[in-house]
C-alpha cells in the first residue's frame, strides 16, 4: 500500500492523495503520539517534494531560526549533532531535513504550548550537505539552512 | 580493511574544509573538529552500556545464580569504585596478574559457575544481535574510575615481570610488513595519514591515550574495551589474532596502564 | 654464521647493559624476559584467515631490531644487518626496473593486503601514503617516513637512482636497518610488477612525483 | 527486548530540562550485509515524551536519525519529584517505555 501511495505521488497523479495526506498534516499538535508515522513524508528526495507531501507553502528564509552545538565539520558522519532553536512566535514544529541525504527529511518534533522551541539530536549524513531546519508557526512555514562537512561517510560503513 | 580506505577518504575531505574554511572564513578545521567532539560530550551513548553493565553486575546469572556484587577487583569484594585505576594488578587467589577483563572472567568462572570458555565467549560486540555482555560490564566497571588518578602498582615481582614483558611485546616486530606497536607508536608528533599517533613511550602521550579507554566509537556505534583496542591494533599489523584476555595482552596492558599512572582517568570516552 | 654472529654481539650489548649484576636471576635478565615475552606472545594469538602463527616467528633482522627497542642500531650491527638484506634482494630478470606510474599511484594508496579481515584474493597495496608525501595531490599521508615528493627531480633520474629506489622498496633494511619501513619484497607482499610500478611513481618524469 | 533508555530530567527555574539516549540501531536499509543482501530499514519512527500525563514533546523520525538516539529538549514547569516518560515505537513496532523523576 505504502509503495502505491509513493508511486502516485512521484507519477503526481495523486492530488487527491496529496491533499489528504496534506490534511493530516505533520502530526496533530499534542497527539504525537497517536499519529502515524508520514511515510510518504519521509520517503522524499527533495525539499520540493517534502513541502509538497506536507502541504507546505514555500517557506520564507528565516534569521529568527537558530543552529547551536552544530559543528561546521563532523569527524564522523555516522552522528552528526544538531541543535535547533526558532524564536518565531507560535512555533508548533522543528523538522531537520538533509540535503544530500538518501531521503531528505530525518526527523520532525511537535512543540505543544510550554515546550521550547529547541531541540537537539544527531543525525547521519552521507556526505557533506545543506542542512535545512524547517519550522512551522502559527500555520506558516520557515526555514534556515547551514552547510556542515562531513570527513567520514556514515551510511553503510 | 576500510579503515586506509576511510583516511584517504578523510584526508581528501580535510583538504577540502581546508580550502572552505579559509574562504568561508569559518574557524580551522582542527577547531571545528574539537567543537564536534564537544557536542558529542553531551550524551555520550556509552551511558547505555554504562546502565546496562551495572545491571549485568547486581543480576543474579550463571549456574550458581549469583551477582558479581562480591567480586573482587583488587579493592576488596564488591568494591568498584577506583578499581579500574589500579588495574591490572596481581591477585593472589588467581596468582597472576589480571587486567579487568580477565578478572571479570575470573568471576564469572569462579562466582557465578561460568565455564571460562563462556565467559569468554563474546568479548566484543557487533550490533542488536550480538552484543557483548563483557563491554557493558568493562564500561560500568571503567566508568566508577572516572576522574580518579592512575595508580598500576608494580610492587609484586609478577607486576614488575608482566610491565617487563610487555615492553617487549610493544617493541616485538614481526610479520610480513615486520611492524610492532613500536612503528607507529613509538615517536613523537607522527601521523598515519592525517591521524596523529600518540607516542606511547613517552608520559604525555600514554596518558593521553590509555585513560580515554574504553570509548563509545561513532564510526562503529558501539563501546570498545581496551581489549578490543589492542586486537584491532595487531590486526593492522598484520599479526594473527590476539586471543582475548590472553597473557600478552594483560602485560601489553600492564606496560601501557602503569606508562599513564599519575593521570586522571577520563573514560568510557566517546571518540570518532 | 651472520646469524650467530648478530646474536654474539646482541648478547655483549644486553650483557653490558643490564645493571643488575649478580643477584639478578637468568629468567629476569633482558634476553630472559625478552625470551618469556616471546613464549608468551605465541601462546597469545591465533591464527585467523590468511594471518597464521608463523607470523610470529622473526628473522634475524625482526629480532635484532625489536631487541633495540626504538634504538639506532650500534654502527657495526647496523652494517651487518644491512649486508645481509641487500643480499637477499632478488633483482628483475629483464633488468627493467620502471612500470607504470599511474598503477605505482594506485598501489601507493591502497591500504588492504595481508590482514586477517582481508580478502586472501583481493588487492594488496603498499598503502606508501600513510607514511608519506608522495605524489602533491594527496594531501592525506602521513609523517612517518620522510617525504618523496619531487624523488627524482631531487635525486636524478640515473640508473643508480632506479636501483635504489627498487632495491629500497624490495628490501629497506638493506639501506637503513631496523627501518620502520616494510621490506615489500622480501616479505612478499608486492609483486616483482607491482614494486616497478612504485618505482615509476618516484622515478618516472611525467609521475606528478617529478612535475 | 529493547535495552532501557537513560533519561536525565533537571529542573532549573521554571524550567525542566530532559537529555535522553535510546538504545537503538537506527538501521538506514541503505546498508548491505557481507553477502551483499540490503539490509531492512529498522529504526525509530515515533517518540513521545510527558511530564504527569501531559505531552511535552512528541516527534517522528526517519532512518537517518542516528544509531543510539540522542535528543534534548526543554518544557515550563516540571518540580522536583515529577515524573517524565518517555515512549518510543519503531518500524517492526516494538515500544519500550521509561520513566525519570526530576531532580
Amino acid at each position: 500500500m505504502d509503495s502505491k501511495r509513493r508511486d502516485m505521488l512521484k507519477t503526481g497523479g495523486g492530488l487527491t492523495l496529496l491533499s489528504l495526506v496534506a490534511a493530516a498534516g505533520w502530526l496533530k499538535p499534542g497527539d504525537g503520539w497517536a499519529a502515524e508515522w508520514n511515510k510518504a513524508a519521509f520517503d522524499t528526495k527533495s525539499m520540493d517534494e517534502t513541502l509538497k507531501t506536507i502541504g507546505a507553502t514555500t517557506p520564507a528564509q528565516s534569521k529568527d531560526i537558530t543552529f547551536f552545538s552544530t559543528p561546521d565539520i563532523a569527524e564522523n558522519g555516522a552522528v552528526v549533532p544538531i541543535g535547533i532553536t526558532s524564536a518565531i512566535p507560535k512555533t508548533e514544529s522543528i523538522a531537520i531535513l538533509v540535503e544530500k541525504n538518501p531521503n531528505m527529511l530525518t526527523a520532525v518534533f511537535d512543540i505543544p504550548p510550554g515546550t521550547e522551541p529547541a531541540i537537539s539530536t544527531r543525525v547521519k549524513m552521507g556526505q557533506s550537505s545543506n542542512v535545512y531546519a524547517l519550522v512551522k508557526a502559527d500555520g506558516k512555514y520557515y526555514v534556515a539552512s547551514k552547510e556542515i562537512k562531513v570527513t567520514l561517510g556514515g551510511c553503510g560503513g | 580493511m576500510r579503515s586506509h580506505h576511510r583516511r584517504a577518504a578523510q584526508g581528501v575531505a580535510a583538504l577540502f574544509i581546508l580550502a572552505a574554511a579559509t574562504a568561508l572564513g569559518q574557524g580551522s578545521p582542527v577547531d571545528e573538529i574539537a567543537k564536534y567532539r564537544a557536542a558529542l560530550q553531551d550524551g555520550n551513548p556509552a551511558e547505555l552500556w554504562e546502565a546496562r553493565g551495572e545491571d549485568m553486575w547486581k543480576q543474579a546469572r550463571g549456574p550458581k545464580k549469583a551477582s558479581l556484587e562480591r567480586c573482587d577487583l583488587g579493592l576488596g569484594p564488591g568494591v568498584v569504585k577506583g578499581a579500574y585505576s589500579e588495574l591490572p594488578k596481581y591477585f593472589a587467589d588467581a596468582d597472576r596478574v589480571q587486567d579487568l577483563e580477565t578478572r571479570l572472567v575470573w568471576c564469572m568462572v569462579t562466582q557465578q559457575g561460568y565455564t571460562e570458555a563462556d565467559a569468554k565467549k563474546n568479548p566484543f560486540g557487533a550490533g542488536n544481535d550480538k552484543k557483548a555482555d563483557m563491554e557493558a560490564l568493562v564500561a560500568y566497571v571503567t566508568s566508577e574510575s572516572r576522574g580518579i588518578r592512575m595508580n598500576v602498582p608494580q610492587s609484586h615481582p609478577k607486576e614488575q615481570e608482566a610491565y617487563r614483558i610487555g615492553e617487549k611485546i610493544f617493541y616485538y616486530r614481526g610479520g610480513p610488513h615486520d611492524f610492532g606497536c613500536a612503528t607507529c607508536h613509538g615517536d613523537d608528533g607522527k601521523r598515519i595519514r592525517l591521524q596523529d599517533l600518540p607516542n606511547l613511550t613517552k608520559v604525555d602521550g600514554a596518558r593521553k591515550a590509555y585513560t580515554t579507554w574504553p570509548a563509545y566509537r561513532v564510526s562503529q556505534g558501539e563501546l570498545r574495551s581496551f581489549q578490543w583496542r589492542l586486537n584491532d591494533c595487531f590486526r593492522q599489523q598484520r599479526f594473527p589474532e590476539l586471543e582475548f584476555a590472553s597473557d600478552a595482552s594483560i602485560a601489553l596492558t600492564m606496560f601501557l596502564a602503569r606508562n599513564a599512572n599519575g593521570a586522571e582517568f577520563d573514560a568510557p570516552a566517546i571518540k570518532r | 654464521m651472520h646469524t650467530r654472529y648478530l646474536l654474539s654481539v646482541m648478547t655483549a650489548i644486553v650483557v653490558t647493559g643490564c645493571a643488575g649484576g649478580a643477584a639478578t636471576p637468568p629468567s629476569a635478565t633482558d634476553a630472559g624476559i625478552a625470551a618469556k615475552a616471546e613464549a608468551m606472545l605465541k601462546a597469545s594469538f591465533k591464527a585467523r584467515g590468511q594471518a597464521g602463527l608463523d607470523r610470529l616467528d622473526q628473522d634475524e633482522t625482526q629480532r635484532v631490531c625489536s631487541a633495540l627497542a626504538n634504538k639506532p642500531p650500534p654502527r657495526e650491527i647496523a652494517e651487518k644487518i644491512e649486508r645481509a638484506n641487500l643480499a637477499m634482494i632478488k633483482w628483475p630478470a629483464d633488468g627493467k626496473l620502471l612500470g607504470d606510474w599511474k598503477n605505482g599511484e594506485k598501489i601507493a594508496q591502497e591500504g588492504r593486503g595481508k590482514q586477517y579481515s582481508d580478502d586472501p584474493a583481493g588487492p594488496v597495496g603498499a598503502n606508501c601514503y600513510a607514511c608519506h608525501q608522495i605524489a602533491p595531490q594527496e594531501v592525506s599521508y602521513g609523517t612517518i617516513g620522510p617525504s618523496l615528493y619531487r624523488f627524482a627531480k631531487v635525486r636524478g633520474y640515473g640508473p643508480e637512482i632506479q636501483k635504489y629506489a627498487y632495491g629500497k622498496v624490495f628490501n629497506s633494511d638493506a639501506y637503513a636497518a631496523c627501518t620502520t619501513m616494510p621490506r615489500f619484497g622480501h616479505n612478499g607482499i608486492l609483486t616483482e610488477q607491482q614494486m616497478k610500478d612504485v618505482v615509476a611513481l618516484l622515478m618516472d618524469p611525467e609521475s606528478p612525483v617529478n612535475k | 527486548m529493547a535495552d532501557p533508555m537513560k533519561i536525565r530530567a533537571n529542573v532549573v527555574g521554571d524550567t525542566t530540562e530532559v537529555k535522553v539516549l535510546m538504545s537503538h540501531e537506527m538501521e538506514t536499509g541503505q546498508r548491505k550485509d557481507a553477502q551483499g543482501k540490503t539490509i531492512p530499514a529498522w529504526h525509530i519512527q515515533t517518540v513521545n515524551a510527558t511530564w504527569n500525563g501531559k505531552t511535552v514533546l512528541s516527534a517522528q523520525w526517519g532512518p537517518a536519525v542516528a544509531k543510539n538516539p540522542f535528543l534534548s529538549f526543554k518544557f515550563k514547569g516540571g518540580a522536583k519529584g515529577d515524573k517524565v516518560q518517555i515512549t518510543w515505537t519503531d518500524t517492526r513496532g516494538d515500544t519500550r517505555t521509561d520513566e525519570a523523576t526530576i531532580g
